[in-house]
Parts: structure tokens; sequence; C-alpha cells
């Protein structure tokens, strides 16, 4: 596996090119390649989660000469869950997106969209981050705009004029810490930084890097482009977006530049965690009034969103006792991991919904238990789970994070924590009572259930939700406990620059 | 220190533009600016008093050219970074007609039906 | 030279200040245009000859884009009083923004005394290594590969995704949807739907 | 030469003789000196995607003094895309087959006397694998927006606004 561990990207960027060549013969060969490619990068990275640490040399150049990339517990997770999302994505895509023209361009962007996260995720070098956080979001801004309506067009452009403020200081803050250390490779940038300290322009790079990154991860201050963008995608990409890009691009890279490159901070934590807080509260609040199933789950994205950040926010606190950082972020981690699994789950169900039924409007839809049994358990297995009712996994993420915040003193957090719990409770409580249960509206009585290939997706990521809950000790203590050691041990990072 | 400054000075004005600004096309001359701005912050950053260009010329020794030349690695950086601004620039100006065709006006103002 | 820097940056900012505050659009954009070309001469002082031929054949690009953008449409102004709240906003972030910029820009090195950690490397053995003689090229096409890589693949993401949005018709009209989903054909609907796999 | 004289004096496209003569002199220049920054670019300034834009800036004069035709009958919007996707994809391989040398993006051609044409290894091969691709995307970008632009006012339907590759 280790050699090719460049695949990762090389593998989608090919196939989006031969995807395009190839559709010029066959429209139909693009659905296949999409679901090979997704398929094999899925098996590729479940085989990564049993791989030790190590690290690749782009073209043999030593470490702070070429590009280096990383493979640790941290990346391996977040390799899983992009392929795996997007694997179920695809199968979901060949059927929803016939709706959609253009479809070997929708599957090259989603391909490219793969490509780029998967780059940021492996990479061990700031500059080729920034480069595949550009793919990514370019990529994202166009099937964003997929449907080429009014507000499509216009939630696309919203959203690529604060991606582009986003870039912008993302790469500024990489040509101070250029300036600062004359090095890009992220393992030699910790090691010079340590040596540097926290300067006034460190502190400067960190304010950089939290714009540009809270702005891809949509933290509160920075959330305006969000609920404009996901609803207004397809509902595969609606799933990509809050389900993958925003940890892949936002929350992942906060988490490794924090923790293993800038270090542990009394500031930034209380900065984070102040974020995550925010966050919580303004996204929970703002989803309960909404009339669109697909908004509402946008704002929540970010109310969730928060709960991770706090955790990591809390984790990054150098005076929290190494038990409480590590229930933390352990807590945070599998938060992130969860909200991928169901949050991807409720959108692709609303884009069920909406392709037998024809809207999002939640006042026009009622009753559709009846008609879609398959999609309407799917979607009450996702709200239970995203509302933290027990058996489910959600529950368990959420009571982590929550005790970690009460044993880190954080009470406030932590009431916050509980309460945001409970709003969230409340408008999934409501988006079921005015889905699945309640009157079936007349105009919807002739419908049936979705397509073989978008109920598929629904049951295994659902399943998942219950597998991970149920097994958590079994499943997922492995894979989270790998990813938190790494975040917390910045000596192990700076070491990988000679190659340990 | 006062140039690194004024590239600084240029990349608040661009993003100003992009933020304060109701015209479309006012916005994506913000980011052309913002972009021109951390080019020129990543080429001043790597320039060297008295220094030549990062390329070895014929009858030159190596060791005079590590004397002299400028550092080549920000000028990569911002090869790249001029291609990917070439990108989001064709990709704002299509979006740009399109949503012109679509609301007859480039004024944000008007165009805003979703609420944010 | 730095006072030549200082003249042209100066002449950089103040033509931004004109494509930012104009009326005309047309005028906006010629502005941004010199601004670019003032980059690429500022370049070529530093020492960037690459850049310097890169930047002025791309700006030629944009402003002709651009222009071909704005000359076909609308090109009157967008009147209206400025809204005060954004504006007073914007401008006290900036002015803090910058204030902490130009603390923290102080502890930088010294403009033209790089540390040079790594690249000095790439100057030494440059091209003993990748037999290039223009080391930018060489670190763009070899050393850093990869990242060149991404750069094309950027461009190529940013032309489909330009093709994306101006495709004539984005979804497909209501009979051929009905179609695919009520079913003409019923009989075939079960049988495509498991044709994915 | 008669139908490019007979371009050049039709007025009813494109811009006027003066400027069709004189693009007529020069693009010839353009061309020659894209394809040398191209190939020249591992040893002078320049490179394949300086060199790639220059190509394309040779279309779009083309283009722009004779009007739109003009410019797809000497590259159609398939054709480039075509080139796009080929030339993005020979980067790819070129990657791949670093692989013989045991890593992905190894130089795995020879490195050759420095300052001639056929040194540095891969890296002429990628500098013109950069060229065909930035010169096809840029070209069909331009083709794209500037056919877009002027449907917008003209609101015709016509086959070339379908704008699909």
């Amino acid at each position: 596996m280790q050699t090719y561990y460049p695949l990762f990207t090389a593998i989608p960027l090919a196939a989006a090119f031969l995807n395009l060549l190839l559709s010029k013969i066959s429209m139909k060969v693009s659905d296949y390649i999409a679901f090979l490619v997704t398929g094999i990068l899925a098996v590729m990275s479940v085989k990564m989660l049993f791989e030790a640490p190590f690290i690749y040399a782009v073209g043999n150049w030593r470490p702070p000469f070429g590009i280096l990339l990383v493979s640790d517990g941290l990346s391996s997770m977040m390799l899983v869950v992009i392929n795996l999302i997007a694997f179920l994505a695809v199968i979901f895509s060949m059927k929803y997106m016939s709706t959609y023209t253009a479809k070997p361009k929708y599957f090259s962007l989603f391909m490219l969209m793969i490509a780029g996260m998967n780059g940021v995720v492996i990479t061990g070098d700031m500059f080729n981050l920034y480069v595949f956080l550009e793919i990514a979001s370019i990529a994202s801004y166009a099937l964003v705009g997929f449907g080429t309506g009014k507000k499509e067009l216009e939630a696309s452009f919203k959203y690529l004029i604060l991606g582009g403020v986003a870039s912008t200081a993302v790469l500024f803050g990489i040509a101070f810490l250029y300036s600062m250390t004359g090095t890009l490779n992220m393992p030699d940038l910790a090691q010079q930084l340590e040596v540097i300290g926290m300067t006034r322009t460190v502190g400067f790079v960190v304010a950089l890097f939290l714009m540009g990154f809270g702005l891809k991860a949509s933290a509160v201050p920075f959330h305006a482009w969000l609920p404009d963008a996901h609803p207004s995608a397809p509902a595969p990409i609606s799933a990509m977006l809050s389900g993958v890009l925003i940890k892949a691009l936002g929350i992942y890279t906060i988490m490794r530049i924090m923790f293993n490159i800038i270090g542990k901070d009394e500031l930034i934590s209380a900065i984070i965690m102040f974020l995550g807080a925010i966050s919580m509260v303004i996204g929970g609040l703002l989803a309960v009034g909404q009339k669109d199933f697909k908004r509402m789950l946008a704002y929540s994205s970010i109310s969730q969103m928060g709960y991770v950040l706090i955790a990591i926010g809390l984790a990054l606190k150098p005076s929290a006792e190494p038990v409480v950082a590590s229930l933390a972020l352990i807590g945070g981690l599998f938060h992130l991991v969860n909200h991928a699994v169901f949050k991807s789950l409720l959108f692709l169900a609303s884009g069920a919904v909406e392709y037998r039924t024809g809207t999002r409007d939640l006042g026009k839809l009622g009753g559709l238990i009846k008609k879609m049994p398959v999609t309407g358990a799917a979607t009450a297995v996702g709200s239970l789970s995203i509302a933290g009712i027990p058996p489910f996994n959600g529950f368990w993420s959420k009571l982590i994070i929550i005790l970690a915040l009460f044993r880190g003193g954080y009470w406030v957090y932590g009431t916050v924590g509980v309460v945001v719990g409970f709003i969230t409770l409340i408008y999934f409580v409501m988006l079921q009572k005015e889905v699945l249960f309640g009157k079936l509206p007349e105009s919807l009585s002739k419908i049936k259930e979705a397509p073989f290939a978008m109920v598929l997706p629904l049951v295994i990521l659902a399943v998942l939700c219950l597998v991970m809950g149920i097994g958590y000790m079994a499943i997922e203590g492995q894979m989270l406990d790998s990813a938190a050691s790494a975040l917390l041990d910045k000596m192990a990072y700076m070491n990988y620059l000679i190659g340990g | 220190m006062i140039l690194y400054f004024l590239s600084l000075v240029l990349l608040v004005m661009g993003l100003y533009c992009l933020i304060a600004k109701k015209n479309i096309v006012k916005k994506i001359i913000g980011i052309v600016i913002a972009e021109y701005s951390i080019n020129l912050f990543l080429v001043l950053v790597g320039y060297r008093h008295e220094g030549i260009a990062p390329i070895l010329l014929k009858g030159m020794q190596t060791e005079e050219l590590v004397q002299k030349g400028v550092d080549p690695l920000p000028q990569a950086l911002v090869l790249t970074s001029i291609v990917i601004g070439l990108g989001t620039l064709a990709l704002m100006v299509a979006l740009c007609l399109r949503m012109y065709e679509k609301f007859k006006t480039f004024d944000m103002t008007k165009i805003n039906t979703l609420k944010g | 030279m730095e006072i030549i820097l200082l003249f042209l940056m100066a002449f950089m900012i103040i033509g931004s200040i004109i494509a930012i505050e104009t009326k005309n659009l047309l005028s906006s954009v010629i502005s941004v245009g010199v601004v670019g070309f003032s980059l690429s001469i500022v370049f070529l002082m530093l020492g960037a000859p690459d850049i310097a031929i890169t930047q002025v054949v791309v700006e030629i690009l944009i402003l002709v884009v651009l222009i071909r953008a704005t000359i076909t449409t609308d090109n009157t102004a967008i009147e209206g009083p400025r809204d005060s709240f954004p504006f007073v906003s914007s401008l006290i972030f900036f002015g803090l923004f910058l204030m902490f910029a130009f603390f923290a820009v102080q502890e930088l090195p010294k403009f033209g005394e790089p540390l040079m950690r790594v690249s000095s490397e790439y100057l030494r053995t440059g091209t003993e290594k990748t037999g290039a003689t223009n080391i930018v090229t060489a670190i763009l096409l070899d050393f850093r590969a990869y990242d060149t890589l991404g750069e094309a693949t950027v461009l190529f993401t940013s032309i489909v995704g330009a093709f994306v949005i101006l495709r004539r018709k984005g979804r497909k009209g209501k009979r051929e949807i009905d179609q695919e989903k009520f079913g003409i054909l019923e009989d075939e609907d079960i049988k495509q739907n498991f044709e994915g796999f | 030469m008669d139908r490019l004289e007979q371009e050049i004096k039709d007025t009813s496209k494109g811009m006027t003789p003066i400027v069709k003569t004189v693009v007529r002199f020069v693009i010839g220049i353009i061309v020659i000196f894209g394809v040398y920054i191209v190939l020249y670019g591992h040893v002078t300034p320049g490179g394949g995607f300086a060199g790639g834009v220059i190509l394309a800036s040779a279309y779009v004069l083309l283009t722009l003094a004779f009007g739109k035709e003009m410019g797809l009958s000497k590259m159609s919007n398939t054709g480039a895309s075509l080139l796009d996707n080929s030339g993005a994809l020979m980067f790819v391989i070129i990657g791949l087959l670093g692989y013989t040398g045991g890593y992905f993006f190894y130089n795995f051609l020879g490195k050759g006397d420095p300052f001639q044409l056929f040194s540095a290894g891969s890296i002429p091969l990628a500098n013109i694998a950069i060229g065909v691709k930035v010169t096809a995307s840029v070209f069909a970008i331009f083709m794209a927006l500037s056919i877009f632009g002027r449907f917008i006012y003209k609101a015709a339907e016509g086959d070339e606004s379908e704008s699909e590759e």
C-alpha cells in the first residue's frame, strides 16, 4: 500500500480526465467509471486503516525539498470517511442525476472534488494543501451551481466570493510562514515554529488560518454561505458538501495545523471553543424555524460542527488534563465521523423525497412513511441519530464531548451543549412530523418508493448509524484512538521529517 | 518592511472591494486585486539585494547562482497561484455572465433572493 | 531600487483605488490592467522573469475576457446610497487587520534578506539533479511536480466548471423527468432501476 | 491565401482590414514564440504555462480580428476540449510513469547535458503536456465566454450557444 499512496489523488484525477474523453463516445460510460473508481478508492481507504504510519516522498526527493505525503491515524480516518461517503453518493447519483443534463461533467467534477479532498488529507506540505484545497473548492463551486437556476447561481456566486476570501487568507498565511521559516514542509515547519515560539507574527498567521479554514468549515461568524450553498446543490453533492467537504477542508486542516504545526496554546483554544459554542447555538436556533427540508439540514450542519470545534478547542488547551484532552478529542473525532454518516444520510434522503415528490417545502410534505417506507425509515434513523437518541451513534459522541467539557471544568459550555442537544431534538422531531408522519397531501397520493439505486445508500448509511452506535468500542475504538494520538503527539509528527 | 506592508494594503483594498461593493464585476475585480497582492508578497519575500534571476546561464558557475540568486521557491509558488487565479476568474466570469442572463442586472442587492 | 519599487507600488495602489471606486465598469477593468502590468514590471525587477512573462500574458487574457464580459452587457453604473453599516464595519475590520498586519510584518526577515533554508539547496544542486538550468522550472516540474499536477487540475476544473455553468439547460424538461419517474414505460421502470449495477 | 485575402476584405465580420492585415503578419511570430517558450522552458524563462497562454492568445487574437468563425475553423470547441483532457491526462501519465523508477513523479528519463533541448529528463515532456492543455483550455474558455456573452443580447437560438463540449 505504501508505494501506491499517491494513487489516492492520481486515480480520481486520471478518471476525471478520461471520463470526459470517453463520454464523447458514450454517455453511459461515465456512470461506470465513477462507480468503479470510487469503489476502488473506498476499498483502498479501508485497507489504509490497517497500515502503520508512514511517509511518502513524491519523486524520491528528500523531505524538505520535495513534497511529502504523510499517512497517520488521522489521515487514514479521513480517507475512509471521504471515500466511503463518496462511493455511496455516486451510487445515489446514478439515478438522481438523470434529472439534470451533462451527467459526464457532473461525474468529472465529482471526482475532481474527491481528488482535492484526498489530496488535502494525505499531504504533508503546506502549499500542496492549498493547491488541493483549491481543486476541491472550485469543483464544489461549480457543483453548487450545477442546476443553473437563479438560486443555484446566486448561491454558487456567494460561495465563490467567500471561498475566494478564504483562499487568499490561507495563502497569505502560508506566505508568512514561508518567510519566517524558509520551508513549506509541515513537519519541518513544526520544528522551526517550536524554535521561534508564539510571536506576534505567528499569532497573525493563526488568525489568517482561523479565518480561512473557518470560512471553509463554516464556523459561525463565517457561515453566511453555507445555508445557501448546501441546499442549492444537487442532493448527492449536498451530502458530500455537508458530510465531508466542510470537514476535510475546514475541520481537518484546523486540527492538523493547530495540533501538529502550531502546537497547543491557551488563546487559540479559547477562540476555537468560543467559535464552536456560538456555532452550536446560532446554527441550532436558526434551524428551528426553517421551512425548507435541506435548509434546515444545512443549519443543523453548522450547529453540529460547533460540537466538533468545541471538542477540538478543549483538547488544544495546554493546561487540560491529558485524560480530558484525549477524551474530548476522541469525542470530537467520533462526532465528525458520525456527522458525516448521518448528515449525508439525511441529505440523500431529502434528495430521494425531492425526486419523488418534486418539492422540499416542509409544508407540502407529510405522511411519506406510508408511501416510501424504506426512505422514511432511513430518515427516521438519521434524525434520531443526529438528535442524540440512545442506541444510535450521535448519542455517544455528544455524550463524550459533553462529559469531557464537564470534566474539564467548562460548566457553561457543557450546559450549552446539553441545551443545543435538546434544540436539535426539537427541530428533528418537527422535521419528522412534517415529512414522515401527519396527513398525506392529496397531490402526493400517487408517489411510490424511491428507485433501488437511491434506496441502497440510504439503507447502508442507516445500518452504519446503528452499528456505530452499538459497536462503538469494537469498530471504532481503534480508528479513533490512533487518530487522536496522531494529533496529540506533536513530536511524532515532527519526526516524520527524518523518516520516522 | 514597508513594501510588505504595502502589499497587505493592496490585499485589504481587494477584500474591501470584494465585500462592500454591490456590483458583481467589481467583486471579480476585488478578487483579482487580492490575487495580485498575494503574488506580489510572495515574490517580495523571496528577493535578495542585488539578486539575479534563478536561472543558470552558459558559463556561469553554480556557486555564483547560490551567492546571488533570488529565492526560486516562491516564484514557483507564484506561478501556480497565477494559474489558480486564472481558473477562479474564468469560473467567476462564467457565473457572472450567466447571472446577468438570468437576472438582467449586475447589482447584487437586486439579485438577493436567498436569505443568507 | 527600493525607491523605484515603492513608486511602482504606490502607482499600483492608486490604480486599484481607481479600479475600485470608478463608476464606469470599462474604466474599472482597464485600471485593473494597469495594476497588472505594473505588477509584471515589479516581477521583472525582482529577478523573476518567468513570472513576469506569465503575468503579462495572463493579464492580457484577463483583460480580454473581462472587457468581453462587460462590453456586451449593460454598462451603467449602479447608483444608490451606500449602506453605511457594512461600509463602516468593514472599514473598522480592515483597519484592525492592517494594524495587526503592521506588527506582524515587523518580525519577518528584512526585505532583501530571505532565509532560503531550503531554497539555497535548490540553487546549488538543482541543475545537477534535474538537468534543467532554469531552477524555477526545475522546482515546478521536478521537485514539486505534484503541485503542478494540482495546478493543471485547477485550471481543468474551472474550465469544466465554466462549461457546466454556461450550459444552456441545467435540468431536463418536466416531460422527460415525468417519463422517467412515473413511467409511460411502466414495465421497464424496475429494470431501469437495477440497471446502474 | 485566397481565402485569407477574402477574409481580410470582408468587412462584415471582425475588425477593420488594417487590423486583419497586421494580425496576419504577427500571428505566425506569436505562434513560433509560444512554441519556443514551451519547448525551452527548462533552459530559459518560460515554460508550459506561459507558452500555452501565448499560443492561446494567438487564437484569441485571430478570433478577435477575424470573427469567431475563423477561430472556430482553426480549433473547434470539441477539439479544444479533447486536447484539454488529453493534455491533462498526459501529465498524470508522466507522473505515473515515474513508477518505473519506483516513485510517483520520479524523473524517469536521463538528465542529459544542461542547456540542450533534450535534457532534464521528463521536464520538457511535462512542459509540452501542460502547454497543450493550457492552450486548449484557455482557448475553450475564451470561446465559451465570448460566444455566451454575445448571446445574452441576441438571445438567438444557435447551436454554438450550446457550449457543450
